[in-house]
């Protein structure tokens, strides 16, 4: 499903975030990424749905090489994956209920379907009544969420997510991870970036350690680690 | 592209529009103000054109016809002149009428010429015009050679200082006309610019969801089309109303048999039609230019 | 207010164009191109206006002088026309001197009256000129009046028909000045509207942090200062080529006598003066009315 | 230094987010504020700086009424005063450096001690390496601690932070209380909205918690609560 070989990442400005990353991800796998502030591990992230591109190496997923991907194939080919952004990136105009049926517009659902779907994820997070909210009406916790709406509103194959618990207090999050588990267990492949040592240790899945750009650690039932 | 897709970007366009209120009226604005700017200096402009081309028109050919010549003669002359090449109108003057022509032409100053009436100096005239001002010199040369014409006379040197004159005059109206209207493009594309960029995120937020450029781009055409029609039909509204006004109140204001303005009703819709365009395509264009820029994400 | 802090403003206003880019350029290309079209037609209109100032002072008052009056009453009603006020200059013209003009002014159609040469039917004339050509019919009404003046000539019809349209077209190229100026404004600040509306949260984040709205408020007027007068700069060094190519060029390209140029020194200083002014002001102007919007945070 | 006498808080479009508060809060205290996604930590804390005006009601901070306060004086008020908002709120066209100087310009420290301070602060939160970049070019946990780098950076009289260790691991995490903490036992008072179970449950201090805009309970040395 994800595939990294040898891969690479130098930003414009000389910071060397990824350094000779190898990976594979097989569809239907539940990873942790896991690793102190500045680690990479967006870095690592960004690199699967092409918000980068590698400065080395190789990056397939899903079946498309990312590093020659035809221009006009990259919205294809995103929308087999769900992201939800660590800084939510809601689009500031539109409502709630816009910004997740957003991901269903793009590939021209119906609208009757739209209304469906964006109803029940919506009801899943917790948000209905918040539909006709605009993004800046929100708390954070509430933004967070939106954005964990729209990723897995699309029915992805594989849903990446950066720290989609870092603004919600313990129950909700649990109440995500929820989702995700029920998500995972329903075949979609998910890449989750967190500093929740409590979820990683108790949801055990696969953890992967990034340090200084490099995979530090890449356990099959792993521990968050890193204890004080 | 499915047909609710089609209707969704139309619909997306429009409420952008309203969304960006502030953006919006400030494009809208900087259209309508452009382009009444581009508006008052057409009218200007080819209301003066109108005015150099009734000046030109005024440019006749004066066939002095021999003394000598009988009634008869001066009829077989007539036929002749028709017959040249690009001849538009002749008409006869008899030298009793044109002393009287030229008595009154000189004023108070003419009185003293009253005293020739006895002893006319003058010949009889045939005033001949051309079918456009700039073929009087070929025409004159034509009937130079023809019998019984002692002379032709139009005023070589005017004319040729006229025609040059008015052929700069327009020279000029044209580059400047010519330069504001590609100064307003370059403007208003710029003002659309400012405000698209100002949704520079908003775009790359679009691409990582999963749209195509299409997808984005469509609704901006709908938002940069409605844009330019709405700020150019204000200036549109506000021209044809002043200028009919003007129309209407001109006899009276300022009496010059000289200049008298277009008449609105070809006019008014040529500008209308102009503007619109010009809004319409710009519109497009400078938003379809500035996504452009944000969509390689 | 420490010195310091002044500095600070003012490195930041200057920083602040700098990272703002595309957006500097967007103001400062608004600035300049408005700016020039303002200046084109301030250059036009005070060109077209003095044009119409030499036009007007061909206006003159002729004095037909009594054909009995002697050499040394004609000089007696020199020294009197002389004395009547707003008179500027007077000009003797002997009747022979006269015919000879009159022959000429006629061109071809002249030699026609050679044969007056023997019997002159004209009148030795004074050409008088007033002050100003607006004096010109007080000047005229005073002369009648004096001893061995046969009649007075100034073509009472024609002048004031003259004075009419030259102050309808002064209105009209003012209006249109004004108007462009106004628009020009509106249409700056506007842009500068934008691009700081785009800068909103910034601001807001400003104060958040505990800045006065005078702190937040000298950046963006260094930054207003700076993209009126950079953008000014353009329009006059264009301008002011173009103007010296013009003028310098004109003598050859066109030959009309009854259109010069005004002369470049005064003017283009003026015309610097007036667009550095306006963009200054505007720039200043625009920064701070957009910047106010967003202060109350 | 804190007091707030019957607040509520009704944004425009009609959300009732702080519905009758009575609070008090003594000079050098440290208190979490805790509670659900949405409950209305936020807008409770946005009170204290005056961002959003009760709708009625009297918050008092620092000796300055904030119903009454002229719009001259604010900014004066809330130089005593360091905030880490939720969203960061980092001006973007200023690098590292910048933003947590601008927290001392506008008092119009002296260069030389601006210097001196700001890489004080940026040294602790382990950033003086990054003083150069701008906000777009750092992971959101390095975001994060410039948002407390330029909130400590002036020696404010109340500290609030809002949610400040939602973007980082474990380890920064105890890090940076371990900052506060220390500049609680300088004198200065510390308000934080937290959803991390861990930290109040490690570094007992007085719980606030918040549910539907309400107190739901405030103790001196109080748990996060809200078991699973
Ligand atoms: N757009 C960018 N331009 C330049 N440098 C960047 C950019 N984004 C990240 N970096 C740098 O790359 C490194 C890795 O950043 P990344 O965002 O991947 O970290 P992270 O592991 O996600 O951290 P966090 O847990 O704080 O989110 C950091 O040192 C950061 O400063
Ligand atoms: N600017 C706003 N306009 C309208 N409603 C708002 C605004 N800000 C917050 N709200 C609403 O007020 C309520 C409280 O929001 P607040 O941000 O205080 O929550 P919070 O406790 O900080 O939540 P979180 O832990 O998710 O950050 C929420 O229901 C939210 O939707
Ligand atoms: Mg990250
Ligand atoms: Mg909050």
């Amino acid at each position: 499903m994800i595939e990294m070989k040898e891969v690479w990442k130098t930003y414009p400005n000389g910071v060397m975030a990824i350094n000779g990353i190898d990976v594979s991800i097989s569809k239907g796998e539940f990873v942790y990424v896991v690793g102190p502030s500045g680690a990479g591990k967006s870095t690592f992230i960004k690199l699967m749905y092409r918000e980068e591109k590698p400065t080395q190496g190789t990056v397939v997923v899903n079946g498309y090489n990312l590093g020659s991907i035809k221009e006009k194939r990259i919205p294809i080919f995103r929308r087999s994956l769900g992201v939800v952004f660590q800084d939510f990136k809601l689009l500031p105009t539109l409502s709630v209920y816009e910004n997740v049926a957003f991901a269903l517009e793009v590939i021209e659902e119906s609208p009757s379907h739209i209304k469906r779907n964006v109803m029940k994820v919506l009801d899943i997070v917790k948000l209905k009544n918040k539909a006709r909210f605009f993004p800046h009406e929100l708390s954070g916790g509430e933004q967070q969420r939106v954005a964990v709406a729209r990723a897995i509103v699309n029915n992805p194959a594989i849903l990446i997510a950066d720290e989609p618990t870092g603004n919600l207090d313990p129950d909700t999050s649990w109440e995500i991870m929820r989702i995700l588990e029920e998500i995972n267990n329903r075949g979609t492949t998910i890449l989750m970036a967190t500093h929740n040592k409590e979820i990683v240790n108790t949801i055990r899945k696969r953890v992967i350690a990034i340090e200084g750009g490099r995979i530090a650690r890449d356990e099959v039932r792993g521990l968050y680690g890193y204890e004080r | 592209m499915k047909g609710r897709t089609i209707f969704r970007h139309g619909k997306e366009g429009i409420k952008n529009l309203a969304r960006n209120g502030w953006m919006t009226f400030a494009s809208i604005s900087a259209v309508a103000i452009m382009l009444l700017i581009v508006g008052v200096f057409l009218l200007l402009i080819l209301n003066l054109n109108h005015f150099a081309t009734s000046v030109e028109e005024d440019v006749e050919v004066r066939v002095f016809i021999d003394l000598t010549a009988t009634t008869e003669q001066q009829e077989d002359l007539h036929k002749k002149i028709e017959r040249v090449p690009n001849v538009d109108t002749i008409t006869y003057l008899p030298k009793e009428e044109g002393l009287e022509q030229f008595i009154e032409s000189l004023g108070e100053q003419g009185e003293i010429f009253e005293s020739l009436r006895g002893e006319n100096p003058l010949y009889d005239v045939f005033e001949v015009r051309a079918v456009t001002p700039q073929q009087t010199e070929g025409v004159a040369n034509a009937i130079e050679k023809l019998p019984y014409v002692e002379e032709v006379g139009y005023g070589k040197d005017i004319v040729d200082q006229l025609f040059s004159f008015t052929s700069f005059a327009r020279q000029v109206g044209l580059f400047l006309i010519i330069g504001l209207m590609f100064t307003t493009m370059f403007l208003i594309a710029n003002t659309i610019k400012i405000t698209i960029i100002a949704r520079k995120r908003e775009i790359k937020i679009m691409k990582l969801v999963g749209a195509t450029n299409g997808f984005i781009r469509w609704p901006f055409f709908v938002e940069g089309l409605l844009l330019g029609v709405i700020g150019s039909l204000i200036p549109v509204a506000v021209l044809a109303l002043a200028y009919h006004k003007l129309f209407d109140s001109f006899g009276q204001r300022i009496e010059f048999m000289f200049i008298d303005l277009l008449a609105p009703d070809p006019l008014l819709y040529q500008m209308a039609g102009i503007l619109i365009g010009i809004g319409a395509f710009i519109g497009i264009w400078g938003s379809m230019m500035s996504v452009r820029k944000f969509l390689k994400v």
